[in-house]
């Protein structure tokens, strides 16, 4: 099995695309937030219960440049989220095998 | 390794342009080579050289018009996608191709990782 | 002679809202509706900009987007009050959703109930979604 | 009743432009006025005489420009919108104006009703 | 209070723009599903529910060259729901004082 | 000669699946990913067409776009199977969250459950998402 990394763009609040990333990653998956992504993030906000209970399937990266334009820098994120530059998104898409955008 | 890139938005209206572009000057940082951009849908928009951002804010087409240049990116435009859109090689900015949809299989076959950005 | 530069005549004042439902910076529509609320300033009518949703993103202080390149332009809502564009409402249920509150808005504004806000709908012209 | 559009959205990709084509034909084919149509955000792109659909596809840019051209609409590209976007004199189709966003404003004043077509 | 004229043009198992619709429309208001809003007219989807139990409190509309367009002319709509033409739509928006578009 | 052409040395034969998640006509993305499947045909590689969430909506028999205006897209699908394009997936939940069966369908597809679809997910080498 090819390890994916999946890039989810959308704000949970907005659109669903959450939802079927979740459904269709599977264990060793890794799940990287970027744009409006990133407010999947927030520790406080209602949606952090659906990131919460999945850390433990899966690798969450969320991508800092995203988070500071959005003005989060100064609110707590989800224990658990690793903060990645876009090197480190870089480094994400040549760690795993394939990428998949849920747009 | 070598990436492949695919854009689906134009600049301005969706991030996805963006996102790409940030994405393709660290993957060059890190010493990655990037075989082929490929603009699809709205992306075809990103090589209109008649945009003029106000003079505070980023122009995309440039920007990537001068990192096709420095680092002899292949910028490839779909024809079909730009056609319906009007993109035309007479709006056409420095450093894009137009060229078919051919190109964008091509890419996912000669790259190691290809990452779609879009909306 | 513009319409409504008229000084003579019955003034037709409308009122007319805007509804801010996206995020800023995922797209643009934040950034350009912005643009129409403050050319609307001068046009002496009686203007509302409402935050829903992820509208009320747009207003989250501490925007930093030098990391994204892009332009920073949350700190023209301070502009909104020198364009004398006073009635600002952020829906409170969006707001608790996103576990924000009106501290971390770079503007007051008036936190208001949905019924509220579905009041105010109630009372507009013209709404220009955004 | 007196009318005016909000376009939002470009040819193509989102259904926008269509649906808000449909409303005006069939809002004067009842009776009713279009004061104005304004195009916003990528709804500038509808202005883009350079625009080849496939010949068995619609082509909004000239159906526009002829319902305009009929029926005497005002037809008006934002000009901070289209500058950003490319969409210059140069390129734009007969029938539509670039203005500024006062005349969005003035539309809304002007008109009994504002519809808004975007995504 | 001026009556509104709710259009809604997204698809409801993708975006939430219902969800925010139905919390701000009043009782007086009608609702005419466009465009890939039409989805929510589907009798058995998922989401049918959802409109079920408004349908006394908003008066529905959907749009029917989109629904013919979108194959859902041979299959059962919500009951209540009254199909209208483009024509229609200019009426519905002539008729209301105002209109939201819940992009 | 293009690369693709070459008829000695190593084939290499990568898996391609497109990832189609919207419905028809509000966006041009059904349309345009449609093409993509066409030309992709054509390289000999191993190629899947995934249909989930409102993506299922693409196969809905019966479209009727006169009204509309806009052209009927949905009858090319039909064109896969000329084109050696065999597998194509739509995922069960998806369907059945929509009321909707593989007899609703305008092509005979594979009807897979979200674990299949989701061991399809990971064998491919390149996924395009429209």
């Amino acid at each position: 099995m090819n390890r994916i990394l999946h890039i989810v763009n959308k704000s949970p609040t907005d659109r669903r695309a959450f939802d079927t990333c979740f459904r269709m990653a599977k264990a060793e998956d890794s799940i990287l937030l970027i744009e409006d992504g990133v407010y999947a993030a927030v520790a406080n906000a209602g949606f952090a219960s659906e990131v919460n209970k999945r850390l433990d399937d899966f690798s969450f990266y969320v991508l800092g440049p995203d988070v500071a334009a959005r003005g989060l820098g100064d609110i707590s994120l989800i224990d658990g989220i690793e903060v990645v530059d876009y090197k480190g998104f870089v480094d994400l898409v040549a760690e795993n095998d394939v990428t998949q955008s849920w747009l | 390794m070598k990436f492949s890139i695919l854009i689906k938005q134009g600049p301005f209206t969706h991030q996805a342009s963006d996102s790409a572009y940030h994405f393709t000057v660290a993957a060059l940082a890190s010493g990655h080579e990037i075989f082929r951009v490929f603009f699809y849908n709205d992306g075809v928009y990103n090589s209109n050289r008649l945009s003029e951002p106000q003079t505070d804010d980023r122009n995309l087409v440039s920007l990537w018009s001068k990192l096709a240049a420095e680092h002899e990116i292949d910028l490839v435009v779909c024809i079909a996608a730009a056609q319906r859109r009007g993109v035309k090689e007479e709006i056409l900015e420095q450093g894009f191709r137009i060229s078919g949809l051919g190109q964008l299989v091509e890419a996912g076959i000669e790259a190691d990782r290809t990452i779609v950005f879009g909306d | 002679m513009e319409p409504w530069e008229e000084e003579e005549g019955p003034e037709v004042v409308k009122h007319f809202m805007y509804v801010n439902r996206r995020a800023p910076y995922g797209t643009i529509f934040a950034h350009e509706c912005l643009e129409v609320v403050l050319i609307s300033a001068a046009f002496e009518q009686d203007v509302s900009v409402a935050f829903m949703d992820d509208g009320v993103y747009q207003l989250k202080k501490n925007q930093d987007t030098t990391g994204i390149g892009m332009k920073n332009f949350s700190k023209t809502y301070r502009a909104l009050d020198d364009y004398d564009v006073e009635k600002i409402y952020v829906e409170k249920e969006s707001l608790d959703a996103r576990g924000l509150t009106a501290d971390d808005l770079i503007i007051p504004v008036e936190v208001v109930s949905t019924q509220a806000m579905r009041d105010l709908l109630g009372q507009q012209d013209v709404v220009i979604s955004s």
